[in-house]
């Protein structure tokens, strides 16, 4: 158990260090500074301007995990309505399409209008971004249950309710968790996009400032921060994701497998 | 909200104020060219007329001039010959003071280009930020020297000016603020030439300037007005401090600390308009005329819909 | 729905009638018209060849989509539509890879959201021999364990019709008796209706067999020797059976 | 088979409609004309615009289309590298993740510059917003091949590569549609934020031009010729995808399923 | 790898011979330090009771992961480890639902990356019954018709070693018959290992009888009728054999 913790956060530690091996190549093969900062100028404006990107971390941390929890319930209850009463699906799924192919931020200034400058609209683009990937991913994984499963349960006169419940949902959770992962990923992007088109905090904010001022090192530095957020997020929503799924080979051992079942 | 309007309604120029709230939207990132705001706040002017002002700062500066107009903000920062496009579009703001009143925008090309006079840029490309006129402003400069858009090469570069010059992905930048470009530049070690958009055939327009809703602006002038007032005495004192000032105006954000904003902050103290509530008619009747002709905006509105002196009328 | 067919009202008084039961897949009848009954509460084999329609039979009785032209008709003793719940095990153990054995036994209850009943689950799983395994996955679970479970599973459902689809064809000689005695004395006032390819199975405990053969498919009686279900194997009588009812099979598959 | 085709299609209206409505719902509640068009206003500049628009449209849909194609062929090439060399996974799938990480835009600037102003860099982007999704959900797919199909092709003396071709692909293949899905529809915002840091033609431009100028109703038709474009690539890979799956019950009729076998 | 066990070159001169099999599930060693040969040519059938590890012996003989604490040593006639090919149908009939029947028939050739053989495959499925069934997709068949598949697809293989795991476990009596004889000629120069529950089948089939009993379990050699295979069910010799057998098994697994 804690081998497995501790193993992908090594890997992470060698991955990081080989981005950062690219990183000082790029830069030797002439990569201008106003382009690229070298990563040791990145790690000292780190420490130096420590309290600085705390604060403005803390704030962007709120809305990811905001927007995050959101847009998933939001997403995943879509999908769960969506296959639970399937004539909805056939107007709603192209309703949502539309809604999916504006890209967020054309409509990023209404937003704001709507939801002020604070958190809010930060949190509804974080939201946005996410519910689209994370419904459709569900909405496929919810469709796809082993059809025997669900003649079973109706000849038990499980209702549709209780066939989604007991049936579809869990046979759908290794899609429900790859859509999560993936939404881990997208969150902050929805967040940072909210901070840029108006905000007077977070990392997003920071990043403009810094970007702006061509105080490129700044810039990274917040971009850092933001990269080990998201990787944070995206750690702790798969660990949960397994420990959703107790009976997944990944965790009951790798010979669990023996009559050729679906792993 | 309701104790900024009580205050609003309630204030007399007599008696102290109770402090009133007042959301300001930069049209960038704090910047110099922002000086006398940044001043007035840090020195407290703007506390002393009773105004607790908080200033946001976009991404896109053609978001404020709307957001004031929906009422998300008091006050904006926007541009002059933005201000006649948005009035042309029936957007309900008008000017209220200026921040910066000469033009700031230059054409800017690396020194060491073969750039020499402003019609070398024949066949070249030109990157602009999009905000609007700035095509407008290119093509009269162009037809100036007898050129015309057909033979440039524009490319929207999205206000990432300097890298695109720097990295020479273009050969010349329109939209560059005086103040501020050469000074990134040189940080470079890249040296510049400006060609001056006023020396180019086009109209002397007041750069920076505040707007507001034309829909609140009755209810809230006398707050803009002392609004004003402390951006005023913020101004004057630059101009009366100018190292002081840096000191203080680094002091606002520590990410403001560094050698391109020390050299702009000197290039910019000239440039903060030393009475920001005046207003110059002829200049907004002037501009109007000038898009006009090139088919820019399509109608010609009353100058007192453009902008006014806060301080004339009412209070 | 058609009038009920007088002419099956002869040989049972009590059960359940099968009518016009028909299966095609586009140009290919499986079967057409057919009907049967089954006496109530009775054991009734189902045999023939692979691929004769016995598992779409059951799937059909038990209101599953077979195909697009299918149909039948269920009638109970009194000629009302028979409408009461049915206790379903296909050809495939169908256990959920995520409930534990003895959560996959109760399925039926929370299926129906009723109150789950593990001292019954528990027990029914001790009569199939795999009490040690109630906290287990199924996916660690042998062949004929997972059918066994399946089975504790459809007995679990206390439904009146029951319809299995070869139950014990994953189990070995021995296992089977046992669970052959078990199944005989929980089921013992049920309908049941079992498909099986096994004639000694067939015979041991079947109060009727039927034999599905023909293209289009037609279904036969066979009376099963004398004795009440289950019957002993090693009896001269059920070995005299066994013969005839082979030397059948093989007639009437030719 | 025409009626599979023209039913979505209907559906798509009807859902526009719906859309329009709210939309002219949400004016009639009092979004000011400077923030959202009325729906009227922008048919009509779709309508005098036309030329304008398709001249723009054909830009971005070049980039989209190019940005797709190397977007889900670089992700599908990497889940199938990933899962065929499961070493190399440890180390590769967190560079992917750190990479993921970084928001596009926040490197936009970086790739226009070393890309250029062209649509290089527009496909680019493009790419890079699908290759993760791509990348993570076609993996996920892989790992889930049932495991007795691949003891069964071990047992046959299946070498990694063919067990990889024959079986995990197309196992895999329910979730890849749904990666290509998504990727569909994020493609087009990718292409459009690269327009936005920089460019001289495309939709992304023209929307930014409008903006600018304050001519929303322009906007709003630019932003409908993109959502054109990505309900079209939505519908074409969609299409795409099933009859890449004849096996599969939407094709071959709903009681295909008889045994009880994964839909 | 340990010496090779000269105990068991005494009892058959050529052929196959496991030694030192253990399997253990954590605590519970299903078996342990056990040996069997196998003749060659020659069909053994393996029966012992559900879940005593006959599936999990198959795999390990093909050489497929079943646990971490499972071990086996295979050594052919001249005491080298036995590394030939080796056909295996696992208890499941693990058909690919989009390769339409007769591909899934070829897949062996196709994963070695070898020309398939249409002719043959068509011929096989012939044999098993199932000609008309060459162009479908696996989903649209019934039970039995997927068993034939899978057997085609290993008598596709042309493995010196096959192991089969229950494979004639869905088929009616009828088809069973008919099937053993086919796969009896086509098989008859292997060596063959099949787990059955069928006694009679056993011994129909085999050359040689290996039941597994005990716990840990131990396998037990046991001879079938004279004659060979396949051989006739309705002979005295069989009936008695089979009497014979089942007391075997059920005192055995008491
Ligand atoms: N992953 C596992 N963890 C623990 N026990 C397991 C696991 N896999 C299998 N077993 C147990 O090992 C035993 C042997 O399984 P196996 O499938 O070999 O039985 P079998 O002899 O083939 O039985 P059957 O005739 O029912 O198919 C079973 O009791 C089963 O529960
Ligand atoms: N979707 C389908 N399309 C076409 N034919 C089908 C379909 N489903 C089943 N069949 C055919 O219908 C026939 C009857 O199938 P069924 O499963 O009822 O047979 P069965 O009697 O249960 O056979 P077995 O003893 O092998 O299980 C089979 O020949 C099968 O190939
Ligand atoms: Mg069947
Ligand atoms: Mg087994």
């Amino acid at each position: 158990m804690t081998r497995s913790l501790y193993l992908p956060l090594l890997r992470l530690i060698l991955a990081t260090t080989v981005l950062v091996v690219l990183w000082q190549l790029v830069i030797f093969f002439g990569a201008p500074r106003y382009m690229l900062p070298a990563p040791l100028s990145v790690m000292q404006t780190l420490v130096t301007q420590w309290g600085l990107l705390w604060h403005h971390a803390l704030v962007t941390l709120g809305e990811i995990v905001a927007g995050f929890l959101c847009g998933t319930l939001l997403g995943a209850g879509t999908a769960l309505v969506l296959s639970r009463w399937a004539f909805l699906r056939s107007t709603v799924l192209p309703l949502l399409l539309l809604t999916q192919a504006i890209p967020v931020f054309a409509i990023a200034p209404l937003l704001v209008l709507w939801f002020g400058y604070g958190p809010g609209s930060k949190i509804v683009m974080a939201t946005l971004i996410i519910y689209f990937p994370v419904a459709s991913t569900c909405y496929d994984g919810l469709r796809q249950t082993q059809t025997g499963w669900l003649d079973l349960a109706s000849t038990m006169g499980g209702s549709a309710n209780r066939q989604l419940f007991y049936i579809r949902l869990p046979a759908a959770l290794p899609s429900l968790a790859s859509g999560l992962r993936m939404a881990a990923t997208a969150a902050p992007i929805g967040a940072i996009i909210g901070e840029w088109v108006g905000s007077s905090a977070g990392l997003g904010y920071l990043m403009l400032q810094a970007n702006g001022r061509m105080q490129t090192d700044l810039m990274f530095a917040a971009l850092i921060m933001l990269l080990v957020i998201t990787i944070t997020l995206y750690f702790t929503v798969d660990r949960l994701c397994r420990l959703a799924m107790p009976w997944q080979p990944d965790h009951a051992g790798r010979y669990a497998l023996l009559n050729g079942e679906m792993t | 909200r309701a104790d900024e309007r009580a205050g609003g309604e309630a204030s007399t120029p007599l008696s102290s104020p109770p402090e009133s709230s007042l959301r300001l939207m930069l049209d960038w990132y704090v910047n110099p060219s922002h000086g006398p705001i940044i001043i007035a706040q840090q020195k407290g002017y703007f506390r002393d007329l009773g105004l607790k002002v908080t200033i946001e700062t976009p991404a896109d500066p053609t978001a404020p001039p709307k957001l004031v107009a929906a009422g998300r903000a008091d006050l904006a920062l926007g541009y002059q010959p933005q201000l006649h496009l948005q009035v042309d579009e029936g957007l309900p703001v008008k000017r209220v003071g200026t921040l910066i009143g000469t033009p700031l925008n230059v054409l800017m090309v690396r020194a060491d280009s073969d750039i020499h006079q402003f019609s070398d840029l024949k066949g070249k490309r030109v990157g602009y930020s999009v905000g609007g006129v700035e095509e407008v402003l290119l093509a009269a400069m162009l037809n100036h020297s007898g050129l015309d858009m057909d033979d440039i090469e524009p490319v929207n570069v999205n206000f990432a000016l300097t890298p695109a010059l720097l990295s020479r992905r273009v050969d010349g930048v329109t939209g560059a603020f005086r103040n501020f470009e050469p000074a990134q530049l040189a940080q470079e070690g890249v040296d510049g030439r400006a060609f001056f958009i006023e020396e180019e055939g086009v109209p002397i327009y007041d750069e920076l300037i505040f707007l507001a809703s034309t829909e609140t602006l009755d209810e809230k002038r006398p707050l803009v007005s002392r609004f004003m007032k402390a951006v005023e005495q913020a101004a004057m004192w630059i101009v009366n401090h100018p190292d002081e000032s840096w000191t203080l105006f680094k002091s606002y954000d520590e990410s403001l600390d560094n050698e391109v904003n020390h050299k702009a902050w000197e290039a910019s103290i000239a440039r903060f308009a030393l009475r920001p509530a005046a207003f110059d008619t002829a200049r907004y009747r002037d501009f109007e005329n000038f898009l006009l002709d090139r088919g820019v905006i399509k109608k010609r509105v009353p100058v007192e819909r453009l902008a006014e002196d806060v301080n004339a009328i009412g209070s | 729905m058609p009038p009920p067919d007088l002419r099956f009202e002869s040989h049972t008084s009590d059960g359940l009638w099968v009518h016009q039961a028909r299966l095609a897949f586009g140009d290919r009848v499986l079967f057409d018209d057919v009907s049967l009954s089954l006496p109530a509460p009775g054991w009734s084999c189902l045999l023939g060849r692979s691929g004769c329609g016995k598992s779409s039979l059951l799937r059909m009785m038990a209101g599953l989509s077979v195909s697009n032209d299918a149909h039948l008709t269920m009638v109970d003793a009194s000629h009302h539509p028979f409408e009461q719940r049915i206790a379903w095990m296909g050809q495939q153990d169908l256990l959920l890879p995520w409930r534990r054995v003895i959560d996959n036994v109760q399925l039926g209850a929370v299926m129906r959201g009723e109150r789950a009943d593990p001292d019954r689950a528990m027990a029914l799983l001790e009569k199939t021999g795999l009490g040690w395994a109630a906290r287990r996955y199924p996916q660690t679970l042998s062949g004929g364990e997972r059918a066994r479970v399946a089975l504790a599973r459809t007995l679990y459902e206390q439904a009146p019709l029951v319809l299995m689809d070869e139950p014990f064809a994953a189990l070995d000689a021995m296992t089977r008796l046992d669970i052959h005695a078990r199944a005989c004395e929980l089921l013992s006032d049920r309908i049941v209706l079992m498909v099986t390819h096994d004639p000694l199975e067939a015979l041991r405990l079947g109060d009727q067999l039927l034999i599905m053969r023909g293209s289009p498919a037609r279904i036969e009686r066979v009376l099963p020797p004398e004795g009440a279900p289950p019957r002993d194997p090693t009896t001269a009588s059920m070995s005299r059976h066994h013969g005839e009812l082979l030397t059948a099979l093989t007639e009437l598959s030719a």
